[in-house]
């Protein structure tokens, strides 16, 4: 891959994670009135198969899409309108942090309901095949969405109809408090795809650079009408299921799990290899963290000024003319 | 051959009269073809899914040569899954098409209503009108012939507290073929009602493509002593009632609602100012029918209107029974509605 | 943490006087505790499972502990498969063991409702009451904190239309204890309608084990110029309503039915015989609701007690959104109800 | 096996055929007005699994559920009393042809929800696990219901948690007038089971000894608590999908295919083994079906002679005291 594709996804990572840190330090206070999921220590995920989508391509994501809104190109300043639940913000302040959309990249709005967006990530991908256009759909959703029957028909189906859309299942082995163990007698979601007709890999989800390789001949199998493909990304969270709790320690995920996957932060390990390639250098990392920071600065200006809806727009929208 | 056609085929005729100009008459059945058929011609964005939708039988012979005639990438069968199918139909109408689901009982309704519900009706709202979900989701509902707990539920009324959906009912040919056109050109998700009895109903239809406004209703024959809403499959009985009730001296006025979700408000407003007097007659079971919504509002709206209390004509609440002299029991018929109306008007 | 105990610990507790002989005060979410510890601890058939009924949280702490207390096989995780989950409970049920599945959101009730409309709500009768399919569902409903339009949902009203199913809401944590404890003991599935608002409401709740007959209600103030039914949380509100309109000189009556499939009819109309005026305040939205439900209840056999209109105050027929801005304007208070009772009585 | 049982399983695939060649001759007569869905070549299933069944062993059918309740030792005069809507019927008339029960051989009732039935003999299941009984479950069910959720759902959570229940799914390749390819992407439900931790196993389901030696090995494996099987039976049903029409030729069934699998019937070719190994003589033959046409006679009497309910029971059972 070439470095600027590499820088890009460094940033696009690093964009993921100090907004998600920045939102963490500001929901204290009271302002940001939505429930929140952070993706802190899942960025190469959303990272590593964005880079491969067109502007034009389709992603669906779940209660945790944060990191998908702003990998897909999600503008910014209205993700953060949005948490602040104003009217400036991507869903005019009417879905939250759970449900963020941009149509101008694709991103058609997430559900909050386990396994909600799987049926229509393959509902976008039936258009593409009826429409005879070649846009990709990429549905990310959590190792807990693998349980609901959605999962099943839907994969089902978009095999059967060879669609062009890739299921790409965030495994971070808990759901909420509940381990994959507790949901699944195997442990391996991946080979679910192989029963379907349709390639299943499971892939380390914190190495970018895995991500990108099989989300690319992913992509590439859709838009050349060979169908879908089911990857699935080992990962972890870092913050608690919601909110910015941690849960670490009793009763709660043990404190080894936390530790050894904090050893195996994704932006870490690639900036290192970025670092020994000679790609990533201090001051690019100055320069892209200041341009960063600067961002996320206006994002919140931006967001903080704006307006809020105003009561008598409760009734607009319930439905479309 | 799906057995309600056997309780069907017993069923006699029943002609709708002047519900529209010309004198081309056809079947409600074959209205909905036509309405297909001109939509897939006129819309290339429109297809129909749905189980057996492409099938020699093709869903009661609505559907029937279609995929022939337009090709199997815009009629097709699919698994059976209804929940996925859809949130299918949810993301093709996203993503800019015009999708027509096909659900051959009301019944599998039941195991969809998260993508109904939770997503489709909900999006344009949850993201401030940026994205439409254009697509209709048509369910039928069979009656007789033992059809069942699991096999004859009307259960439309469960549906009316989902905001951002749409409900039709159409009883007639003409309605069929219009409200069909319309809910296919409608922006948002619309639960088009059938009912199996509904479909051998004949009818004027007009040969051009025509639409019918969703939410506004018809007087189907006026009257003065009382007004009978009749709901989907109960505009018949309800016609058949005021008939007789004309006999026994007493006028009733018929208003076919055609549109659920949202009704015409107007229009029962006006016709219970006239008569003071309002039957409801719906398909479904009493409790939580369409007909406790029409006499909710008629509390709230039209009570000084009122001369007398307003009466539901539903079925009981009980699951449908299997047996032909439960079923009997079960179902109200004109006769239910004509004793109701005596009582109202000459007590 | 659920990010509705932010918006729940906002929230300045609301005492509910009078409902109990006895001076011991707890609170709703301790009261439900409390009804399963004993329920678990009474009757062997009992279990408990649902999505982190055995986690630290406990289901807002409803069940916390109680894994620990009662075994792994009696409390249990699942995986997130709501609709399975409620035929795993029903195939228990009719072999004899009588789950309790809950659900930490209405919405998702969504889900389900192939396996509890389709099925457990239809066995008995379908089959002639051969077998019975003992069963209680718990829902909770979210509010405020930008829960918005998938977690925040309270479609009690859909449910109403369901045959073989019974629905329980209370309102106070006496109520709480004493329905739970009759929901897991009736032969029947049973939807168990909460409110993530009045899990903090406290009251006196008796320690020894009590039912509560299903399908009775309660006065919980009297009062003689208008009758306002508080359904679920609304019944919070309904009280402060009745305070207020006090000062105003005004005399409210609120009826607390507790259960709402079957609700007391008996209770509603003598109420209403009383007062001749009627408000119901349901926490759904407003079409399809169970005030809708009520209101027609009233126009079919109460019309003659009326002398006013029925009014229903609840959320507007939209989904929910997200913006605190907008979830003021969308959610009825006290000052809806009052308002309404004023126009009812002075105008 | 013992030569017993080998005439007991004769007898009861003969008992399914003949009940179902005699429902399909009365059925013009209009007296039995519910739907039918004939089994007539699928008796090798529900006789092969039902043989190694014990009494208090529970199973679960579906729309089409004659065979299983004739397998399983349901009461004959009570079914066809169903058929005729009576109230001496086994559902005292309120659940017709799709909804056969009898309590006393642990047959709790089908449904006629595609894929409905999965979860509920799931949950049987359970409570034999909760009341650490050895009661074993059977859920029948086609190979349309492996297209809907509550199979994906049902299965996970059955190997999950050990259940002791058999999924025998029926498959005979046609869901109404859509065939297997129209609807799954492979064609090999039975591998969908190793996803989830459980044996599964694609048999010939028109061979009645091959169904009894994979059923007993899954029942037993359900005893030990080793938890739940998939047995994927290829068959064939010579009847039209619902009724007594035929669906053969132009826009349906292919002729070659249906007369490959009439030459492979499953009663003919049980009765020529059991001929060549003695066990099936020209009398015991005759007797068999002398006792069956006996039975079959009683039952019609029986149902024909019994009172239909009457109204006032209408409002029955609504809900159980
Ligand atoms: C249908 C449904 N059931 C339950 C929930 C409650 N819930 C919210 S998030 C969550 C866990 C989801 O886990 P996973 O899919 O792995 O996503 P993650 O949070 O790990 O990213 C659950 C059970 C829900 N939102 N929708
Ligand atoms: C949920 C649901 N969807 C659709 C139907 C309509 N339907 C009745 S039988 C049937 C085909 C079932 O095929 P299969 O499961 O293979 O059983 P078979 O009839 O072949 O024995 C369908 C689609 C239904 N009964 N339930
Ligand atoms: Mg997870
Ligand atoms: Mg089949």
């Amino acid at each position: 891959m070439e470095s600027g594709k590499l820088i890009e996804m460094y940033r696009t990572m690093k964009l993921i994670r100090l907004i998600e840190q920045r939102i963490n330090d500001e929901y204290k206070y009271d302002e940001i009135k939505t429930p929140i999921h952070l993706s802190i220590g899942q960025e190469a995920v959303a990272a590593g198969v964005c880079i491969n989508l067109r502007k034009d391509d389709y992603i669906f994501g779940t209660h945790r899409s944060h990191a998908q809104y702003i990998a897909k190109g999600g503008d910014i300043k209205k993700m953060f309108a949005e948490l602040y639940l104003r009217k400036t913000g991507c869903a005019r302040g009417r879905g939250g942090s759970m449900h963020l959309m941009d149509r101008d990249v694709g991103i058609l709005g997430s559900s909050a309901i386990v396994g909600g967006s799987i049926p229509l990530g393959t509902g976008t991908a039936l258009a593409s095949k009826l429409m005879g256009n070649d846009r990709v759909t990429v549905v990310f959703f959590g190792d807990g969405a693998a349980d609901e029957g959605t999962f099943h028909e839907s994969l089902n189906f978009a095999a059967l109809k060879k669609l062009p859309v890739v299921y790409v299942c965030e495994n971070n082995f808990y759901a909420i408090n509940s381990h994959q163990r507790a949901r699944h007698a195997n442990d391996n979601i991946s080979k679910w795809a192989q029963n379907y007709g349709m390639p299943g890999f499971r892939i380390d989800g914190n190495d970018v650079l895995e991500v990108a390789e099989y989300a690319e001949r992913a992509i590439a199998r859709c838009r050349s009408g060979e169908g879908p493909t089911l990857i699935e990304c080992l990962t972890y969270r870092w913050k608690g299921h919601i909110g910015t709790v941690d849960d670490v320690g009793e009763g709660y995920r043990p404190k080894e799990e936390y530790d050894y996957w904090i050893s195996r932060c994704p932006i870490k390990r690639f900036s290192e290899f970025l670092r020994d390639n000679g790609v990533l250098t201090d001051e690019l990392e100055n320069s892209i963290d200041e341009e960063i920071k600067q961002l996320i600065e206006e994002a919140f200006d931006f967001a903080q000024n704006s307006p809020k809806p105003s009561p008598d727009e409760l009734m607009d929208f319930v439905y479309a003319d | 051959m799906p057995w309600t056609t056997i309780q069907v085929e017993k069923l006699d005729n029943f002609f709708i009269k002047g519900d529209s100009a010309g004198d081309r008459v056809m079947t409600y059945r074959d209205a909905l073809h036509e309405a297909f058929d001109q939509s897939l011609a006129r819309d290339p964005r429109v297809f129909i899914m749905g189980e057996g939708v492409d099938d020699v039988a093709g869903v009661f012979g609505t559907t029937k040569g279609l995929k022939e005639k337009y090709g199997a990438e815009r009629v097709f069968d699919t698994p059976i899954a209804e929940n996925s199918l859809t949130g299918f139909a949810a993301g093709a109408a996203m993503a800019g098409l015009r999708p027509v689901l096909v659900h051959a009982r009301m019944d599998f309704l039941l195991l969809s209503l998260d993508q109904l519900v939770n997503h489709a009706s909900k999006w344009c709202y949850m993201f401030g009108g940026q994205v439409t979900v254009p697509m209709v989701v048509r369910t039928i509902s069979a009656r007789g012939w033992g059809s069942g707990a699991q096999h004859s539920q009307c259960i439309q009324g469960m549906l009316m507290n989902v905001p951002g959906l749409k409900i039709v009912a159409p009883a007639t040919p003409y309605d069929a073929k219009g409200l069909m056109i319309s809910a296919i050109i409608d922006n948002n998700p619309v639960l088009f009602v059938e009912h199996r009895w509904l479909h051998k109903t004949t009818g004027h239809v007009p040969e051009e493509l025509y639409s019918i406004p969703i939410g506004k209703g018809v007087i189907r024959r006026e009257g003065d002593d009382i007004t009978i809403v009749g709901i989907s499959y109960m505009l018949v009985e309800a016609l058949k009632a005021a008939e007789k009730l004309q006999e026994a001296g007493i006028s009733a006025e018929v208003v076919d609602l055609r549109s659920l979700k949202p009704f015409d408000e107007e229009l029962l407003i006006k016709s219970v100012e006239k008569t003071g007097r309002l039957i409801i007659a719906d398909t479904g079971s009493k409790t939580g029918s369409v007909a406790s919504e029409i006499a909710a509002f008629a509390a709230e709206k039209a009570f000084h209107l009122l001369k007398k209390p307003v009466k539901r004509v539903c079925c009981p609440d009980t699951p449908t029974p299997t047996s032909d002299v439960l079923e009997k029991a079960f179902y109200p018929t004109d006769n239910d509605i004509f004793n109701e109306a005596v009582k109202l008007v000459k007590e």
